[in-house]
């Protein structure tokens, strides 16, 4: 029997298959293409205390192999989730990981607290390395000691499982993870988008609305794995990939990187039922190399002696 | 219910230098296509990160048209595929035009697609007038279908070259005719500054206006909010309800 | 008559399509698909007081729209450039610029000192960015203080001009680019390669031996145009583009972002003419817009209000 | 001189299930082959970042032919390629065989190619052997084509399966019946493992061996420096002095 079985910190995952938070909405919007539980779990849009509207359009644009988006979080707000798509989410079977994010360390704070109550949700996946809002967001994920701080005051609030997503766009992401990992994080999501833009030379105009915003798709995957094979070689911590995975192929590098699991994003706007694809491609997989367990390739690359 | 599934090209048609047709087999009829609605397509070879939104021309049984102005990497390459190729097929999307007794439809350029469709499904077209305009001729498409469905007093065609019926914007000539017809809404489809042209004269005729927009869209069922048109009520997902909106609710100045 | 010229510093430039340093040889690799002078610049293959001999294979692979490289910095040395490759060098027309990199200061101000002798050479692009070498490179690029030093010392013995190749692998290159322009960096190449790697599945290897190696192509473009037009933003200093430029199209994006010219590397390898066509380009897009010169794009994206 | 121009596809052949041959129509005649020579192919559509190195199988005056193996990106994609297409074809490229009166040439998989062109392009084929080995018989191509040029003599095929020929791997094929066969030189070209079998045989035998490599290559015009073979005079690129090189400089353990 193949297992996908993966284990991030206390949470146990039927397989290492997530779906990425602001590429999938509140999940339900995925239940016209396979069933909630089939994937190992579903990260849900970023989520602020208050709703939002987020940024004006253009807030999207194509690059080779990728996107920029500039979202700016638009969100429902904390309330809404709670009385309009928790009730919905409690029908399914499903794990479903909140993903927060505040301007001040206030409004992380609330929000950790809120989500603490919710049976449903067995973890939060704190994102401090949006690039898109002005204010806050982007100072928590780039100074080591900022970070620290936030994930620490968390901890002591947050009972369940914390995981702390990483921005890329710094000199090493050695400090950085060293910070949320010594104030407890229980994994980290290993990374956000790069900072971009684009101009359109027809117009002369910039692309996206607010000049720069976040790129993804398979243009970062070498750049997020060499990010997660540092980090697997120098820490201990569970680590969820996130960046540019397409196929099963994509997620097994990140595994052999020293990934648990690896979340996808952008290719579900192309293809909303990839995830089912790939679960299938590492059965494939593992099944002709003979491998029982896919954790048996956790980190398992080889390099020229 | 939205189906994610292989579609089977059963025909492709070059229409004119910019234009062609696509004739696409579905695999099973649980689809149902309202006029306005739309879906997304990709492929595997052409190397794109978006899926692509495409109004439904026609739909019937197990099959629908699509009519494809060929603009860019998607549209360009698509004008290649081959006959039994494989083409992904995201749909049934969005909201759709409701049925009318009275109503003038505007069209251009590619905004023929979606109003064509509410032309074929409707059974009384006595007081459903068209407005359809381009460029040049070369733009105006499906002239001989639309002449069979209506009745010459409620087809309007205009050109700015003059190189096919009228000469002019053709929501000048909707100004110029509004007179002789009798309607209670407008449904547009076209550019935005058609858009904007057609606001005004509806803003001061006392017109409904219900226009069917198409902003950039990468997944079309309303997970990446990359599509959003900002209205009165906040931003809203053009792919999940729209993509046709009251002009009234939308903040043109913020578009 | 359409105008491409361009200056950059002291140097005036016929158009702004330089060959990228590392992706054309000594330049004579070229001359079989178009003649040197036709070009705006040509960035020599980067040089180190020694011969060197470069990483083992593999060292190339390709990415989504882009590749990863790990060189490792083979060359000839400057002696044997300057008696086999100079001689035939200096039988064409065409602008040279010698592209020089050092494990340490003292190598750095060497080669400075010897190129500062060769009359056909009118500038040097300090290699301070190159992510491949574990000695040296790396550190030079990162640390605003080591940078500026460094420079600073090659200012001195330097009487031409002097372009700096900024690393992008930083938090923000906003330090950095003052650095070199404190120092006296007469120009700012945008940027060098993003530090990448990427694993075959098949195999579990590495497909780089030396594991790490530099991202570049059309992957990255949106990358380092964020970075041109943040420096365009703050400094007065000519800028050079370089990442991922295939056609005229992109090319014109880094122009209207700020930069004054921009390289092509990657691209030459699948299109050795594409310089050519980028010329060609540029010159019916300035012709169908009406401008003059090229010099009125420099800068001038527009944005939102 | 290398010349970079776009090719015509006169023809596309699928010769087996992993294998295709492309006959493409050269726009001038300043090109010159020689057998080992390689082209490096591009085209337009497939979203590749490196061009890609084939040897050439053939030239005869304003055409050549290649032999393609399917085994990723470009080479599925491009089985696809219509006639009448272009294609962008830089060439040529690298080093070649040299001719000799008594040489025996050892194939596997598309190793064929520049040997074939070889025996294509000698006139005195008497002493010259052929050793061509694959997995099946899927994996032996231009079997007739060989027929006509070699003595049945001079031709030995093999195969793992023993579903043609010979069963068993052809460097084994080879030691047998090395003693039957008066050679000066071996030539090779295919899979690294064959190589390092055939390189033990050579010393052993005292046999001067040539072989041809295919490392990843990027430009195939010596800029990248992406190719390099490690020898005992540094690391070599081996699209410009390469891909042919002397078994004897190569650092195998390197590799
Ligand atoms: C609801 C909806 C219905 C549509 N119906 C049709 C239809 O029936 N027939 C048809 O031909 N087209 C239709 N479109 C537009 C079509 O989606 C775009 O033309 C197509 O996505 C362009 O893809 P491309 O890869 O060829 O162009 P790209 O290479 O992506 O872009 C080429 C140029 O087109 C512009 N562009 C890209 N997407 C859009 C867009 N959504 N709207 C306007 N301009 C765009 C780009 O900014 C660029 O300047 C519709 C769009 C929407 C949102
Ligand atoms: C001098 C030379 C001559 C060649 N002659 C021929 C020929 O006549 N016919 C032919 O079919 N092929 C030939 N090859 C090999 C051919 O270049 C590769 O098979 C091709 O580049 C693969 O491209 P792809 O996009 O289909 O595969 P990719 O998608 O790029 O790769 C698929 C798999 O093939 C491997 N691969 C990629 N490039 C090479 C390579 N150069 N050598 C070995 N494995 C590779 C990859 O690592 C990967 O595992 C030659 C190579 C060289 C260097
Ligand atoms: C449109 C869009 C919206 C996103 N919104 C969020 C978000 O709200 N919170 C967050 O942590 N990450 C967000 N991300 C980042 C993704 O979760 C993911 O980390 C990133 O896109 C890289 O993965 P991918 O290449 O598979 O998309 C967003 C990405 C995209 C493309
Ligand atoms: C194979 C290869 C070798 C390179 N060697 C050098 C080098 O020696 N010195 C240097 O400054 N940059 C070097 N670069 C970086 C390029 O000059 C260029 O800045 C980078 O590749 C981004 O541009 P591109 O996307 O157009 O290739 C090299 C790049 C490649 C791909
Ligand atoms: S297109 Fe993605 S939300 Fe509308
Ligand atoms: S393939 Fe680029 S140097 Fe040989």
């Amino acid at each position: 029997m193949i297992d996908l079985k993966v284990k991030i910190g206390n949470l146990n995952l039927k397989n290492p298959v997530i779906l990425a938070s602001g590429c999938c909405g509140y999940g339900l919007e995925m239940e016209d293409f396979f069933s909630l539980e089939e994937v190992g779990g579903i990260v849900l849009k970023g989520l602020s205390l208050k709703e939002r509207q987020g940024n004006l359009p253009p807030r999207i644009c194509e690059t080779p192999s990728g996107m920029i988006n500039s979202i700016g979080l638009q969100n429902v707000g904390i309330e809404k989730f709670i009385n309009e798509k928790l009730p919905q989410l409690k029908k399914k079977k499903g794990v479903f990981i909140a993903n927060i994010f505040g301007e001040t360390e206030e409004e992380y704070l609330k929000l950790s607290e809120i989500i603490n109550e919710i049976d449903i949700i067995p973890a939060i996946e704190l994102n401090c390395s949006c690039p898109n809002v002005q204010k806050g967001g982007i100072h928590f994920g780039t100074e080591p000691e900022i970070l620290k701080d936030l994930v620490f005051k968390i901890r002591k609030i947050y009972k369940k499982d914390l995981w702390v997503k990483l921005s890329p766009n710094v000199t090493s992401i050695l400090p950085l993870a060293k910070a949320a990992i010594d104030a407890g994080a229980d994994a980290l999501t290993c990374a956000n988008t790069y900072k971009a833009m684009a101009i359109d030379v027809d117009t002369g105009m910039v692309k996206i609305r607010n000049i720069f915003g976040g790129l993804s798709g398979p243009a970062i995957r070498p750049l997020t794995l060499r990010l997660v094979y540092e980090i697997n070689k120098n820490f201990k911590v569970p680590i969820i990939a996130s960046g540019g995975v397409e196929n099963y192929r994509d997620g097994l590098e990140y595994i052999l990187a020293g990934a648990s699991a690896f979340q996808i994003g952008t290719i579900l706007f192309k293809n909303p039922k990839a995830p089912m694809e790939i679960i299938n491609g590492l059965k494939k997989y593992l099944k002709e190399k003979k491998i029982n367990s896919i954790k048996d390739l956790i980190g398992e690359v080889k390099t020229y002696e | 219910m939205k189906n994610f599934v292989k579609g089977k090209i059963e025909k492709i048609e070059i229409l004119s230098k910019y234009y062609l047709k696509l004739k696409v087999l579905l695999p099973y009829k649980k689809f149902s296509f309202q006029p306005g609605q739309f879906v997304m397509l990709s492929d595997k070879n052409s190397d794109i990160t978006f899926s692509r939104p495409f109004s439904v021309l026609n739909w019937e049984g197990n099959y629908i048209e699509i009519l494809i102005k060929m603009v860019g990497k998607f549209t360009k390459k698509i004008s290649k595929i081959r006959e039994n190729e494989e083409i992904n097929i995201l749909g049934p999307l969005g909201n759709s035009f409701k049925k009318e007794e009275r109503v003038a439809l505007v069209a251009g350029g590619y905004g023929i697609a979606p109003l064509y469709f509410y032309l074929k499904k409707g059974n009384n077209l006595k007081n459903i007038y068209i407005f359809y305009g381009g460029k040049t001729e070369k733009d105006i498409l499906l002239l001989e279908a639309l002449k069979k469905l209506l009745k010459k007093e409620n087809l309007f065609v205009g050109t700015e070259d003059g190189s096919l019926g009228e000469k002019g914007l053709i929501t000048d000539i909707f100004q110029k005719n509004l007179n002789k017809i009798k309607i209670e809404k407008v449904y547009g489809c076209g550019p935005l500054p058609m858009f904007k042209a057609l606001k005004e004269i509806c803003n001061r005729e006392k017109l409904d206006l219900y226009v069917s927009m198409d902003p950039i869209m990468a997944c079309g069922y309303g997970v990446c909010l990359g599509c959003v048109i900002p209205t009165k009520n906040g931003n809203i997902c053009a792919c999940t309800e729209g993509p046709i909106f009251n002009s009234k609710e939308i903040l043109w100045d913020k578009l």
